[in-house]
């Protein structure tokens, strides 16, 4: 019997989801071992002909990082789509647009001005816009069109499974590479379609080891300018901590390094909107009735949209900025 | 024909939509862009229905509760006044004019202030003109997509 | 020479050790007493005058110059000593300075001018042991003061000091009250209560802390034994009590202190800073592990506060009020603590029976009363000073021995001791007196012998069983020329003003018993007045709070057993057998008078008239009986008589005088 | 405690060890004199009149102070031997030589028979006892008072003979010194002070007032010396039952119960801003308490009516509506005043022969018997006069025979300005709601209106019932009412609540919210945003909940919750969405 096929591939993205895979030490063996890996081109040399030369359905399952901003992107997500069985959106860029996804607060031009105008480390003079299409001597040169708004995985193409985190914590990739493999080697059903893998239904409180207590807050501060209580919760302390708007599954690492949670693994079932959930939770706990007070509190958030919508931005509501 | 915008009202179940409802059985007239839902507290109105009223069309949103000191759940609209602020600060990033969020209070008593301010609204956005968030669905026909 | 702390018996004998061997080098020194006596003489200019000449003479580093506590023979002050050779000089003048440093420590050689001359062997006497004053004396408590700067402990260690700190600490607690009880040594404050029987009773009180205290509070008029300790050599206070601490289970103790004693206070607090610094005071005393904390507290003056209740109450903040005593304070006293309270001299007798050991202590004295007695002798005496007496001593071998014997051409008429709350004992040379008046008062039967008081022993039993007290020592010699009821009267006179006024018998007892004396020494008194007195006394006594009042009509009791006669003069015969009380004397110009007018310029009022070379005479109405010109007569004209009989006297002088040729002066009075 | 025995004049008594000569003697019958002994303070034995002469049996004998000395066992005790006798006389009469005027002393000298004490009669009255100094300083503990000087010179003084502002003019040492010797004065003139007249107690330990449930004295804190100095505490060492505690404390009790009723009444509005009236101005000037408290014949003036100089006054004026019907304070009517001002002038009429004027804008006497009443005090000679109060001035006491206080008013049914001279003039305030209502809406989540009056459920079909289940109203927490309006409505109050009681359960709304524990991490940002505490926290689960029998269905935590784990019923997130959608396409 032939072994399981599969294709990790990464669109854009940080590469970070595939150095996670390889963070499962011993247990990439067992993955060795059960599937033929057909296409990683970040580890080997696979051609894009090579995929689209096989016949649909035939790569057993595929892990898919990174979010689609390119037609490159899109083009691939759509072929391995076509090929797989099983697609599963891997980590928080695939999963809901992640940090390539904070460009929709810009304009495609805008960003292009800026990177290759206006950045600092720029060399004066060099004003090179990358070209779709560029007819060289060797004949016509095509590289893949920049998109004006950033897409997660699911929006471009169906998929079956997520696997959020940016990156997918390693223990929680070991584990779900486990359950594959246990669910093919014998012949199992496979969850239903949609199901979040290597997560809970929990938020990253559940997990936060710091104690917790009913909320007041009377301002915001960011970490550096405070000495925080090391057992206390960040947010209580006025820390804005994605957490409590965070599906858990991580092991609340950042927190309990004294970071707040950035909001990674993503919104948890029930909320449709991380970054709105989020804001309407921390007004709520304000501790102040007077409208001017009220505004001066919420000035002393940083970036509330960034930190709100930090790794969501692309999945959220209203997806970009209107420009 | 004027541009007709679309209102989304968020209405407190004892004040505001009790309100809306005297205006109606007092045969106040006011415009019909407002579409209103009944909640049972401003407290209840969350963010994200609002930035889902704009996404799915609506020209305007406008969230109406006690008044101040007089919330029949003691303090709910307390916290709907220190949402929606934060709210329109989400609407400004993400390009959306913060004016097409309103907050009012209207007591149950007050069917012509209501009337008064959904009118004046109505006129407000009318001037404002359509809003039209644009990539909000993938179309990848817009995107440009093209094969390698 | 300085040394850090002290961390153990041997640091200290090392210590000891090294200061000997630093002062073997036989160095002259000359000691300037500094003691309350010679300061009121002018010694600190002599001890200026002293430095200038050595100064002058290039001898101020060969020659060490020491100022130290009191020698004692205060009469003679100020008192310079050259040692190593012990030459005494008496009575220096800051001029004598430069003859003494000329002459004795340049050449060799004494200043006989300075040097003591016995009054009745007419011989000069270099040393000062040799001097009759202190020949009988026996220096236990006060042997150190004139051969130490009482600011330097470094002094006090050479002489020993703080050895019995050692020795005591050694020792298990109970074995040191043991030797205080096999000593002997009882209260030298007054009471004179068992010390050794006091500390036991402090020492098993149930409470903590337990307190020590030092009452240092004398207020007895003319008693300064305590003071002129504390000021001479303050160490052997210390001593004693960190001893008494240590055997009691105390770490804590105060120093009650009369703030009118600025230089002992000073000396003491110097004391306590210096034994501290060396670990002989404070944590952990020479590395024993035991501690003592001394503290000074100074006292307003209140002459009530030297009783043990009123000065606990003084220390604790409160007003100087005693209290009931039904409840000792060695069991609830300070702050309601167990407390134990000995006198300056109690406590420096402590080191010396630790040093001598309780049995050569006890055996001197008598007896139930052991040791020495400081007494600070005064009056009419020719040695008036501190003196250091075996107990036991009798009365003649302190007036007549010690104290040299009366002063002038007079008579000894009694002796009071133990301050305003003692008693008066005639001393009276004729036996017949004393025994006219013990018979007068009942006390003697017609037939039976009458013994001399002079060769009473003097301890605390037999100074009580004569009707007057040990008291803290004070002992006031008077001749023929002191009123017995007027004595009295002035004791009195000091308890009321000295009462606190807490309780009804002392505040108004005494006032009447005044009253009573003065209604007497007016001529106004009855016969029944003795009877009176002796009544109010016996109630004074019963009921009054404290031994203040308990003790006050002592000095009238002691008084009317001895002086009866003198009593009944004043009443029944409206005279002052002495002269003294105004009411009852006129003045009268006598025919011996040789019309010199050195009566006429002293009298106040202008009462005596005259013309020089002439007979004069007294105004009787104008005289105020001041006695100015009985005493500035130099030929005994003037008479003292009984009241009314002056002009008289006058009217007979005026028949009987002649002009003399030139009349011998008779000696003066 | 160890027993001893001792026996005092040939007595034998068994006593405790420690304890003093005169409690013995006491317990046995025998009298001791004493000047400077008072129980519950420290023996101080200053006056020597209880000596007492004791004996050990085996000879020896010694004269002490009773009051103070210590029995031991064996003790013999003589009370009356020559010796004790003689020394309390001889110390009596020294004593009386300074001060003879004295009772106490004259009654001790009668008894020893002293006519003509030997050393004379002094004139002091201060015997030193120390007495007052010992109970300022011990039992008072203000130590205000002190001996100064010693010997004969000794008094009693404050410090620098000045007066003392350690003094808490409790008059301790005055009540206690045996010869009046000290007197308290009087530096305020007045007979009655109006505003002192009010329903609290002036003592320190009394009843809280009459008719008090519990009936039992307590203690103010404010005016006992005990709490405001430490010291005294006579009243524990009296008391022989030991129900003293100065230690208790407040303590909260936790009552769990089915149902509340609200009856916290109401505030008598402070006329003290209407300057016009002259309140706290003019001594004459009262409210309506204070006058009702004056009529109590339990009260301070023994019910007398009586003007602030103690003399019963010529003429009174009644004031209606201040505070009340009134724009700038309280639009609405206070309901009571009117009648309770008719009763007013009807016991002034009985009690005293002054004039009676009644100043009203409209008389209410609408209820079973009032209109009836109204004209009995007319016929009694009343001066009813239509027409608001407008100023109470001083008249200048331009006749002798008028009172010192103007009440000008606009008669409006004679249509004059009419200005009436009294002696006192009685303000009838509003009821206003308590000051602290709103803080008490907040506890109980009941609305308060605007007046501050807490609002019924509906003012004709649930005039008891709150818009919180099991919560309800009774009298004046709800509005002015009178005492037959408020009994009514107290009855309706316990009948609802027993109503739910006996129901034995609790009917729910079927909109609420509820926390899906699978979702809910325990954040807790929601916990304190309920406003009727419906959300718990579970410490062992680390999970929110709500408690959907207090649940109002507000729907504000089902917004907040950052966890999506809260669900409002009828109104979930996924109701309004499709809400949303379907008004828009």
């Amino acid at each position: 019997m032939p072994k399981p096929k599969l294709a990790i591939y990464w669109a854009a993205s940080c590469g970070g989801c595939d150095i996670a895979i390889l963070d499962i030490e011993t247990k990439i063996l067992d993955v060795a071992a059960f599937f033929d890996v057909i296409f990683w081109p970040c580890a080997m040399d696979f051609k894009y002909d090579d995929v689209r030369a096989m016949p649909d359905k035939s790569i057993t399952l595929t892990l898919f990082n990174g979010s689609i901003r390119s037609s490159e992107n899109y083009e691939i997500a759509q072929l391995l789509r076509a090929k797989s069985v099983v697609l599963c959106a891997f980590g928080s860029c695939a999963a809901e647009g992640g940090i390539p996804g904070l460009a929709n607060f810009h304009s495609k031009e805008a960003i292009c001005e800026y990177v290759y105008k206006q950045s600092p480390s720029l060399e004066p003079g060099n004003g090179t816009m990358p070209q779709p299409e560029v007819r060289a001597p060797e004949g016509l040169v095509r590289i893949p069109v920049l998109w004006n708004t950033v897409r997660s995985l699911d929006q471009v193409v169906d998929v079956d499974y997520v696997i959020p985190g940016c990156p997918p914590q390693s223990d929680q990739i070991a584990a779900v590479v486990a359950a594959v493999i246990d669910i093919l080697s014998n012949g199992k059903p496979l969850p239903p379609k949609g199901t979040v893998l290597g997560a809970t239904e929990k938020t990253c409180c559940d997990e936060c080891k710091r104690t917790r207590n009913v909320k007041k807050i009377k301002g915001f501060i960011r970490p550096f300018e405070h000495l925080t209580d090391p057992n206390v919760c960040l947010l209580e302390q006025g820390i804005v901590c994605m957490g409590p708007a965070t599906r858990a599954g991580c092991g609340a690492k950042c927190v309990s390094a004294g970071v707040p949670c950035r909001g990674c693994y993503g919104a948890p079932t029930n909320v449709r909107d991380q970054g709105a959930k989020m804001a309407s939770a921390l007004a709520s706990v304000i501790d102040s009735t007077d409208p001017e007070e009220i505004e001066r509190i919420l000035d002393s958030i940083p970036d509330p949209l960034g930190t709100f919508y930090r790794f969501s931005l692309a999945e959220s509501t209203l997806r970009r900025t209107q420009v | 024909m004027s541009f007709e915008p679309k209102i989304i009202g968020f209405l407190c179940n004892w004040c505001s939509y009790t309100g809306a409802d005297l205006a109606g059985t007092a045969r106040m007239k006011y415009p019909a862009n407002l579409m209103s839902i009944r909640v049972m507290c401003s407290g209840r109105v969350d963010p994200g229905f609002v930035l889902d009223a704009f996404r799915r069309g609506a020209d305007g949103v406008l969230v109406c509760g006690c008044h101040p000191g007089d919330c029949h759940y003691v303090d709910g609209n307390h916290k709907c006044m220190r949402r929606m602020p934060l709210t329109r600060r989400i609407m400004k990033g993400m390009g959306i004019d913060p004016a097409r969020l309103r907050l009012e209070w209207v007591s149950a008593s007050e069917g012509a202030r209501f009337r008064e301010i959904v009118s004046e609204f109505t006129e407000q956005l009318r001037r404002m003109g359509p809003l039209e968030l644009k990539e909000i669905e993938f179309d990848p026909a817009l995107e440009g997509a093209h094969h390698a | 020479m300085n040394a850090t702390r002290l961390a153990s018996p041997s640091a200290l004998e090392d210590f000891r050790a090294q200061l000997i061997k630093h002062r073997q080098e036989e160095k002259t020194t000359i000691t300037v007493c500094s003691g309350t006596g010679c300061l009121a003489c002018g010694c600190e200019k002599v001890s200026a005058a002293m430095h200038e000449a050595l100064v002058a003479s290039h001898l101020d580093t060969v020659v060490e110059l020491k100022r130290t506590g009191c020698h004692g023979f205060c009469e003679r002050g100020p008192l310079v000593v050259i040692h190593p050779q012990g030459i005494f000089y008496q009575r220096v003048k800051p001029g004598d300075a430069k003859l003494i440093v000329d002459q004795t420590i340049k050449a060799g050689q004494t200043v006989h001018r300075l040097l003591y001359t016995d009054p009745q062997t007419k011989q000069t006497i270099m040393h000062e042991a040799d001097i009759p004053f202190y020949k009988k004396q026996m220096r236990l408590i006060f042997g150190k003061n004139g051969h130490m700067d009482p600011t330097s402990i470094n002094d006090y260690i050479a002489l020993g000091g703080y050895a019995q700190v050692v020795k005591a600490l050694a020792m298990k607690p109970e074995e040191i009250i043991q030797e205080i009880i096999d000593s002997g040594l009882r209260g030298r404050g007054g009471g004179g209560y068992p010390t050794g029987k006091k500390w036991a009773t402090c020492r098993k009180a149930k409470g903590s802390p337990k307190y020590v205290i030092c009452n240092a509070d004398e207020g007895d008029p003319g008693a300064f034994m305590d003071r002129s300790l504390l000021e001479g050599n303050p160490h052997s206070v210390i001593e004693g009590m960190v001893i008494g601490a240590y055997a009691i289970g105390s770490n804590e103790g105060y120093v009650y202190v009369r703030n009118e004693y600025p230089l002992a206070v000073k000396n003491l607090l110097f004391a306590i800073e210096a034994a501290g610094e060396l670990g002989l005071l404070g944590e952990n005393i020479l590395g024993s592990g035991f501690d003592f904390h001394l503290v000074v507290s100074r006292g307003g003056g209140a002459f009530v506060c030297g009783e043990s209740t009123a000065l606990m109450a003084s220390l604790e903040g409160k007003t100087g009020e005693p209290r009931a005593k039904y409840i000792h304070t060695v069991e609830s006293g300070l702050w309601e603590k167990p407390s134990n309270l000995n006198n300056v001299e109690t406590w420096a007798n402590v080191p010396v029976i630790i040093e001598m050991g309780a049995k050569a202590y006890a055996d001197i004295g008598t007896t139930n009363s052991k040791g020495t007695k400081v007494f600070a002798l005064t009056g009419k005496v020719n040695n008036t000073g501190l003196v250091e007496v075996p107990m036991g001593i009798t009365l003649r071998e302190i007036l007549y021995d010690i104290g040299g014997g009366v002063k002038g051409n007079r008579n000894f008429k009694a002796v009071q001791t133990g301050g305003p709350s003692g008693g008066t004992l005639i001393v009276e040379t004729s036996e017949r007196k004393i025994h006219d008046s013990l018979v007068a008062h009942g006390d003697l039967r017609e037939d039976e012998e009458a013994l001399s008081l002079l060769d009473l022993p003097i301890d605390f039993d037999e100074l009580t069983k004569a009707g007057s007290m040990m008291g803290s020592g004070g002992m006031i010699v008077m001749d023929e020329d002191s009123c017995m009821v007027d004595v009295a009267k002035y004791f009195l006179n000091f308890l009321q003003e000295e009462s606190c006024g807490k309780c009804l018998p002392c505040r108004e007892g005494i006032r009447k018993m005044l009253a009573i004396l003065t209604r007497i020494t007016d001529g106004q008194g009855q016969i029944s007045d003795l009877e009176e007195l002796e009544n109010l006394s016996q109630v004074i006594i019963d009921t009054s709070l404290c031994q203040l009042g308990g003790s006050a009509p002592n000095p009238v009791l002691s008084t009317i057993r001895y002086f009866r006669q003198e009593y009944l003069a004043h009443i029944l015969e409206k005279r002052c057998p002495a002269g003294l009380c105004k009411a009852l004397v006129s003045h009268a110009i006598t025919e011996n008078c040789t019309g010199c007018h050195a009566c006429l310029k002293s009298c106040p009022t202008g009462a005596i008239v005259g013309t020089p070379k002439q007979l004069y005479s007294i105004i009787q109405d104008k005289c105020i009986q001041c006695g100015a010109c009985y005493q500035i007569c130099q030929y005994d004209a003037i008479r003292r008589v009984k009241r009314g009989e002056g002009e008289a006297i006058q009217q007979r002088a005026r028949d009987l005088w002649k002009p003399a040729a030139k009349p011998e002066p008779v000696a003066a009075k | 405690m160890a027993k001893v025995n001792i026996k005092i004049d040939g007595h034998p008594i068994e006593v405790e060890k420690g304890s003093f000569i005169l409690e013995a003697a006491k317990a046995l019958g025998i009298s001791i004199p004493t000047l400077c002994y008072y129980p519950h303070m420290t023996p101080y034995a200053a006056c020597r009149i209880c000596a007492v002469e004791i004996r050990d049996g085996k000879g020896w004998s010694k004269i002490v102070t009773a009051c103070n000395y210590p029995v031991w066992d064996g003790m013999e005790v003589l009370t009356t031997t020559p010796r004790v006798l003689n020394a309390r006389r001889v110390n009596l009469e020294m004593l009386m030589s300074q001060c003879a005027p004295v009772p106490v002393l004259q009654e001790l000298a009668r008894e020893f028979g002293i006519d003509k004490p030997r050393w004379g009669t002094g004139e002091d009255t201060c015997i030193l006892c120390g007495l007052c100094v010992r109970i300022c300083d011990e039992v008072v503990g203000a130590h205000a008072l002190a001996f100064s000087d010693r010997g004969i010179h000794r008094r009693v003084a404050t410090p620098f003979d000045d007066t003392s502002s350690d003094c808490i003019l409790c008059g301790a040492c005055a009540s206690v010194c045996p010869t009046g010797h000290i007197t308290m004065e009087d530096i305020d003139q007045r007979t009655v002070i109006h505003r002192d007249l009010t329903l609290g107690p002036n003592a320190a330990i009394s009843l809280p007032f009459r008719q008090a449930v519990p009936n039992v004295p307590r203690i103010d804190p404010q005016r006992c010396i005990h709490f405001t100095t430490g010291g005294c505490g006579i009243c524990s060492q009296v008391c022989p039952k030991e129900c003293i505690h100065y230690d208790d404390v407040d303590t909260f009790e936790e009552i769990e119960a089915g149902a509340v009723i609200v009856a916290t009444g109401f505030d008598n509005f402070d006329p003290t801003p209407l300057k016009q009236y002259g309140y706290g101005r003019y001594a004459n000037v009262i409210t309506a308490e204070e006058f009702e408290r004056m009529n109590n014949a339990a009260g301070p003036t023994g019910g007398h009516v009586v003007l602030e100089n103690g003399q019963e006054p010529r003429s009174i004026a009644i004031i209606h509506c201040v505070g009340s019907r009134d724009e700038n304070h309280h639009s609405y009517c206070s309901r009571v005043c009117c009648m309770y001002a008719l009763k007013f002038a009807h016991l002034v009429k009985e009690k005293t022969n002054a004039e009676v004027y009644q100043l009203y804008i409209d008389l209410r006497s609408f209820g079973k018997g009032y209109e009836e009443f109204y004209q009995r005090i007319l016929d009694e000679g009343v001066n009813v006069i239509r027409g608001r109060g407008a100023e109470v001035i001083p008249s200048g006491n331009r006749r002798k025979d008028e009172g010192p206080l103007l009440v000008q008013c606009e008669d409006t049914l004679i249509g004059r300005f009419r200005e009436i001279p009294v002696d006192m003039v009685i303000l009838c305030t509003a009821l206003e709601a308590r000051r602290d209502a709103k803080e008490t809406g907040r506890k109980f989540n009941i609305s308060v209106g605007a007046d501050g009056w807490f609002i019924e459920a509906h003012p004709k079909l649930a005039p008891v019932s709150t818009s919180t289940d099991g919560i309800f109203l009774a009298g004046t927490c709800q509005g002015a009412k009178d005492i037959p309006d408020t009994v009514a409505q107290g009855g309706a109050a316990a009948a609802q609540a027993m109503k739910l009681l006996c129901l034995g359960e609790v009917l729910l709304d079927a909109a609420y919210a509820e926390i899906d524990e699978t979702y809910c991490s325990g954040c807790r940002l929601c916990n304190d945003l309920c406003a009727y505490s419906a959300l718990e926290f579970d410490e062992a689960k680390k999970v929110s909940r709500i408690n959907p029998a207090l649940c109002k269905a507000c729907g504000t935590c089902v917004a907040a919750c950052p966890a999506g784990a809260i669900t409002g019923r009828h109104f979930t997130d996924d109701q309004i969405y499709a809400q949303i959608e379907g008004m828009l396409t």
